[in-house]
């Protein structure tokens, strides 16, 4: 974690970032390899399918935990901020009855409110991102509970919004390829983030937050606003996760959400991001998300014991991890 | 002619430090005005204050006659002030380009996205200006410091500000750069802006400054034309006192043992088959332009980067150098170049990196450090290199620059290593300390300790060096006898390519016969 | 020729209950020469981890399913993919809404719980103070429990007062800690509730840390549980039959797999036990340690 | 988590470090106090001994993950290999039959092996602290389940286990305070660790690769080694939580433990070391953690309904590091 060391491997590794990117998929092709030879079950359209929707929930939070982890933060309260955003669009769409697109409005505003709730603690009044988070985390969890009056809502009474994750329009287009909404929500949500990220001011500074904020302050920047947008961009896309989760659970679950953040955080670092800001990519989330789903599916179809599916996916997490740094060093 | 900038009775005092006390500067718009001082003199902090980065306790500033309030850095650039720090101020993961312009990107699609290529066609008409090559594109994490200084001017220039102020700018540069950089304040001058200059090469200040304001001690001393006031004058304002400059006599270590003999070195492209050895009581010095590839050398000797080939020996006996450890055991100590990466835990107070490198001999039975006698050492050597502080329990990066790098050196000197490789060690120094270090090293030298000095000033090198070795592109192109001139000196530090191969066969030869 | 394969998906994977009832599966597994897989989330409140898990097991092709569904509506579009695939699918624990489900091999938790109000209320007089501590307030097994269990209270024993209710995720420690709590603002307390084996665990250690006398009713079994019963600590508790559930489930899941017809409820059945019928072969028979 | 920020409060607040330390315990006590008029039941020895009580597993923990996070790490593993170590006590003790001081050594030993397994994880093959302990996390997790056969291991079999947390030596010797041995081996833990930290070479190396570690590695020091020793030490205390739990319980209960990492570490940030490493105290740990659980006796001897007590929960956390901050900058 330590920034300074090594700059050299840094300067390199960006250097050769796009071969580097290109190669990151090594881990992930590897794994789809092994599970592929191990069972004929794996390497069906179904379950393909399946795992890219186990894929959603997951990789959506991770890009919005990409996102403030970049400019050197950490975000604890993706998961209950999910759950959260879940429940009031069940709120708006079940207990009041308004029409959908309300209903997906209300939750990314929800998102970005609560986003800037954290970037207002953090930036403004200066809390650790660990404590601003953890405890919006709490905050949210419990709201949940509260709002929902502690039992799920659901959303019969608005048929359009299983569609979300559940329909396919791809599916509709072209028939072979039945890839539900929520995979091609993750992918827009990926390709609209990135695009941020690479080519818009907000990206810039979140880079260059996380790289050196004292730099950027005294570049006579208002660091604070920025960092503040951060938060509400990256809030308002768990929105998009929260519509998601519901979708496909065809109901807000409001006791769930709570250590989602940890396979969040966990696919951004495998992605290559690092803890300590300045760097990473969403490609490289959207390829740590896939490995662990891709593990979990897979170890399921083995049929491998629960208790050592755990100690596997543990170690499967370090060594793709070594993989890849060695991979770096030798480039 | 009313003045751009006048600073008056300035006064700031952090927590134990009072750093300025009725502080004074004028400045006139087309003026180069020397600020010069001793290492914690509070030239930094005075600037820091016009650069809106500090706030003033006391005093008054004017601009273009009228008060005014520079409360951040945003209305300091708004007022048309520009600063390059002396510590960098630059996002590692950013690229060059973007690091010069971050907060003023260049859009389009009104407004919407950044325009890259604009940005780095910006930022390759300012290099192209100061006739720097560098690929706007290139992470800035990933050059040398002297590099990343140079952006930090490219980015100073690209506010065409109208005070400049400029800590230390000369500090990682070389000759040939800073030539350059001079070359630009001449331009700028012409353009009526008002610079402000704080370096401690006193040879600077003839050839660029119009005024030279001395501060001591946190107090305004005196301002003086620059072109009239002899040097030796400016010094004692500075130090109180006036200098004795020694030029101490070469030593003959023909007969002396050989402590460090390195073979055959090679590190990728960036060494190149280089041989060197060192003797008992010997000062070697370490010539070459930027990115020659000395301070590469040092890291491989040290084990701090792997080396693909080449022997180490000491007193005639192979070691094994894989990590940094390996070399100080072996008794060969390192002083990095970049301080704040490399030298220092600045989040740790003073005592502690002092004894950074030496913690084992003050440590007791059962792990226990012996914190007294870690007082002692510290407070001895804050003492012996004047390292200004108010206690050895300050945290380092509460200090200002050259203090700090005297802190690095009582580090190194503390564990008494028999090969001890300085790599710009007065770099942020002032002349008084400077002249400290000398001595230091000379005393180093004749107690038997074998010296290599890598340094960017050549007369520097000149002074101190028993023998120089010349570096170009990763090859050692020759080592000079200690009395070579600065001419002998460049033209081996611009041998390129193969001609190198055939001048390294006969130069080394004299210089070793000498 | 390949075993025939049926995958079980619970709701919970570690805790002693559903270990009990993976028993049952396994020794059913043996009895009738299948392989059965058993699998659950961490927590009951990971409904899409077990979404996730249910299709899985889908891809697998298997013969049938065992399926204890943290919320039915949530696992819908998969259950009736199953539907479609003819995949018989077998609901345990507690039910699963809709015609899909062959057969349901469940505890009624509602009428359970009911039942240790009424002994609760028997045992302090039918009336004063108690208090619950209960796993989680959001799945079903916890909301069955806890509203059987007070609603029953207010219905019948209207002099028994429940001053507080509170969630430990059936975490031993948590749900110690949440006791010594609830003892301390409540001096005049009588009794106390565990739903589930953890958070009874918890209950007892709770009274004993602080040295307090009152009626504990649990739930479940396992060893400590069972020791705390003959030890007097613990008045008694609720169990279900969770090896029998295990065992049913598969059994029903085999024969609906082959086409032959299944009972539609299997009651797996509950009983109230205490020191002085612990050791009855019927009572325990459906313990487990 | 940008260290070169606000380098200005940060420094001041060192060297008034004695005052601060003294002052932080303010949110505490305010805390305390509230509680206090708020309810007759809350300032009981009773229930003062109940809160220590339950302190001291989380406390004995985030003193665990003081010392990584001090360094510039962060261990996700304390939780599982509490659980790992308590285990392996069970192995030793029941499945063994070994004396009791076998049983404890066998969970410190496995503490301390675990440690130096994420430690040469991190140091040698350079994995991120994140990863390397979150793969650890998983591994031990399951490692615990496979081991004791997915049930719980009783104690029973040594009669003297439960005295190790249940115990009172003090109340043996003071009879009106029957403060129990847990909270005494919590405050052992403190003073010995805080010692290590402060007077040791090891804890003068802890901090120094926090601060800069190329810069230590430049110095002549071998900071992978120390690195690892500073792994182990974490995974040891570890290993004395693992004790104290399963002595608490009077069992290893092998599904416990996962969750609890959040906790611990949530209480070494309240209690004011930086996650970007180089800075931290162990008092300031143990107050954090006093913190977390006097917020939770009390909330619950309020009765406040259980969602409530989360909402509260997270603001209070956010007030109580806000104050810190703010007194910080004030002196
Ligand atoms: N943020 C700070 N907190 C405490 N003391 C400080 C701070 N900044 C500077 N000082 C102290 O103020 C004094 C003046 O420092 P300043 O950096 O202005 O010196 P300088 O003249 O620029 O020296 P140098 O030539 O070494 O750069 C020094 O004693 C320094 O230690
Ligand atoms: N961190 C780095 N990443 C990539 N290249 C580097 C890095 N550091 C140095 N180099 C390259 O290595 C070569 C040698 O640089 P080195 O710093 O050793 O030169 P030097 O002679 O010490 O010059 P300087 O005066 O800049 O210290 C140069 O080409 C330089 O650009
Ligand atoms: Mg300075
Ligand atoms: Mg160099």
């Amino acid at each position: 974690m330590s920034a300074s060391a090594s700059t050299a491997s840094v300067s390199i590794g960006s250097k050769f970032s796009g071969a580097h990117r290109l190669l990151a998929f090594a881990s992930l092709i590897i794994l789809i390899l092994v599970f592929s030879l191990a069972s004929p079950n794996f390497m069906q359209t179904s379950n393909i399918i399946a795992i890219l929707q186990a894929t959603s929930v997951n990789g959506v939070l991770a890009i919005a935990a990409t996102l403030v982890i970049i400019t050197g933060g950490i975000d604890l309260s993706v998961g209950t901020l999910m759950t959260f955003c879940a429940v009031i669009a069940g709120v708006v769409l079940t207990f009041w009855g308004m029409p959908l697109g309300l209903g997906v409005l209300a939750a990314i505003v929800a998102g970005a409110a609560s986003g800037t709730l954290s970037g207002t603690f953090v930036a403004k009044l200066k809390i650790p991102p660990f404590i601003a988070t953890l405890g919006m985390m709490l905050i949210l969890k419990g709201l949940s509970l509260v709002i929902s009056g502690t039992r799920p809502i659901y959303f019969n009474g608005t048929p359009g919004f299983t569609q979300i994750s559940q329909g396919s329009l791809i599916g509709s287009v072209i028939p072979g390829l039945p890839i539900p909404n929520g995979v091609l929500i993750l992918f827009l949500v990926a390709i609209a983030t990135s695009f941020i990220l690479e080519r818009t001011i907000l990206g810039r500074f979140t880079f260059a937050l996380g790289s050196n904020e004292e730099a950027v302050r005294l570049s006579g920047v208002n660091t604070d606003r920025w960092k503040i947008a951060v938060y509400a961009l990256s809030g308002s896309i768990c929105g998009i996760a929260g519509l998601l989760i519901a979708s496909r659970l065809n109901s807000a679950q409001p006791a769930l959400g709570q250590g989602y953040e940890l396979d969040a955080i966990a696919a951004v670092v495998i992605g290559g991001t690092s803890l300590s800001g300045g760097r990473g990519t969403i490609i490289g989330t959207l390829i740590g998300a896939l490995i662990i789903s891709v593990l979990a599916n897979g170890l399921r179809i083995l049929s491998v014991a629960q208790e050592w599916q755990t100690v596997v996916t543990g170690s499967i997490i370090i060594l793709a991890v070594y993989t890849d740094i060695l991979r770096r060093r030798r480039l | 002619m009313t003045a751009l900038v006048i600073m008056k009775d300035i006064g700031k005092s952090f927590p134990g430090v009072r750093a300025l006390h009725n502080a004074q500067l004028e400045l006139r718009s087309g003026e180069v005005h020397a600020l010069m001082g001793e290492n914690g003199a509070g030239k930094s902090t005075l600037m820091k204050i016009l650069a809106g980065i500090y706030r003033r306790d006391a005093g008054e500033i004017l601009l273009d006659g009228k008060p005014v309030e520079i409360n951040s850095p945003r209305q300091a650039q708004d007022l048309g002030i520009g600063i390059i720090h002396q510590e960098l101020n630059l996002m590692p993961h950013l690229t060059a380009a973007q690091n010069i312009f971050i907060g003023r990107e260049p859009r389009k699609a009104a407004g919407l996205l950044l325009d890259e290529a604009r940005l780095n066609a910006n930022a390759a008409e300012i290099f192209a200006s100061m006739h720097l090559k560098l690929d706007p594109r290139t992470p800035v994490g990933g050059l040398t410091i002297a590099r990343q200084q140079m952006v930090e001017i490219a980015k100073a220039l690209s506010y065409r500000s109208r005070v400049l102020i400029m800590d230390e700018p000369t500090a990682a540069l070389n000759d040939a750069e800073i030539a350059e950089l001079f070359a630009i304040i001449d331009r700028l001058k012409a353009e009526g802006v008002g610079i402000v200059y704080i370096s401690h090469k006193m040879d600077e200040l003839k050839r660029i400054a119009d005024r030279v304001t001395v501060m001591r001690d946190s107090e305004y001393i005196g301002t003086v034309p620059a072109a009239e006031t002899p040097v030796d004058k400016i010094i004692s304002m500075m130090v109180g006192r006036a200098l004795t400059e020694e030029h101490p006599d070469i030593p003959d270590h023909a007969t002396s043992e050989v402590v460090l003999e390195v073979k055959h070195l090679n590190r990728g492209t960036v060494i190149r088959d280089v041989s060197l050895s060192v003797r008992k009581g010997e000062i070697l010095g370490f010539a070459g332009l930027m990115g020659a590839g000395r301070t590469e050398v040092a890291r491989a000797i040290f084990g701090a980067d792997r080396r693909d080939s080449g022997d180490i020996y000491m007193h005639g006996k192979k070691v094994d150098i894989r990590i940094p450890q390996d070399a100080v055991r072996a008794g060969i100590g390192y002083l990095s170049e970049d301080r704040k990466h490399f030298g220092l835990a600045t989040g740790m107070d003073v005592r502690n990196n002092v004894v950074l490198a030496s913690l084992a001999r003050f440590t007791g039975p059962g792990g226990l450090l012996r914190e007294a006698a870690m007082h002692d050492v510290a407070a001895r050597y804050i003492d012996q290199l004047a390292i200004k502080t108010p206690s050895d329990r300050q945290e380092v990066r509460l200090l200002s620059g050259g203090n700090q790098q005297k802190i690095v050196i009582a580090k190194w000197l503390l564990r008494d290593c028999e090969v001890l490789i300085f790599d710009e060690p007065t770099r942020g120094i002032d002349v008084g300390a400077k002249n400290e270090i000398y001595k230091l090293l000379n005393a180093l030298a004749k107690q038997g300790r074998a010296i290599i000095v890598i340094s960017s000033e050549l007369p520097e090198v000149l002074r101190l060096s028993h023998r120089i070795a010349v570096m170009c592109e990763g090859r050692l192109t020759g080592i000079l006898p200690g009395g070579a001139t600065q001419e002998e000196i460049m033209h081996l530090a611009t041998l390129r390519g193969d001609t190198a191969n055939h001048n390294k066969q006969s130069k080394p030869a004299k210089g070793e016969a000498k | 020729q390949d075993k025939m394969y049926i995958p079980l998906i619970s709701k919970g994977f570690q805790h002693q209950f559903w270990q009990a009832v993976k028993a049952g599966a396994d020794k059913a597994a043996a009895d009738l020469g299948v392989e059965v897989t058993f699998e659950g989330p961490d927590s009951e409140t990971q409904v899409d981890r077990q979404i996730d898990m249910l299709a899985a097991a889908l891809a697998k092709k298997p013969a049938a399913i065992g399926f204890a569904a943290l919320d039915s509506q949530a696992a819908l579009p998969l259950l009736q993919q199953a539907k479609d695939a003819k995949i018989p699918v077998v609901a345990f624990d507690s039910g699963v809404e809709g015609d899909i489900p062959v057969a349901t091999a469940s505890t009624n938790n509602i009428a359970a719980a009911a039942l240790a109000a009424d002994m609760m209320a028997g045992l302090i007089g039918d009336e004063g103070k108690v208090a619950l501590v209960v796993h989680d307030q959001t799945s079903r097994t916890g909301i069955d429990r806890r509203d059987g269990f007070v609603n029953r209270m207010k219905e019948a024993h209207p002099k028994v007062e429940i001053v507080a209710i509170e969630y430990g995720e059936g975490d031993h420690l948590k749900s110690t800690e949440i006791t010594k709590a609830i003892l301390q603002a409540n001096p005049d307390l009588k009794g106390m509730f565990g739903a589930n084996e953890g958070s009874a665990i918890g209950v007892v250690n709770g009274a004993k840390e602080l040295g307090r006398q009152l009626v504990i009713i649990g739930y479940d079994s396992g060893a400590q549980q069972k020791q705390a019963i003959r030890d007097g600590q613990m008045a008694g508790a609720i169990t279900q039959n969770p090896v029998g559930i295990g065992y049913k489930t598969v059994e029903a899941a085999v024969k609906a797999a082959k086409g032959e017809a299944v009972e539609k409820n299997i009651d797996t059945g509950f009983y109230y036990y205490d020191k002085t019928n612990i050791d009855q072969p019927d009572i325990a028979a459906v313990l487990y340690d």
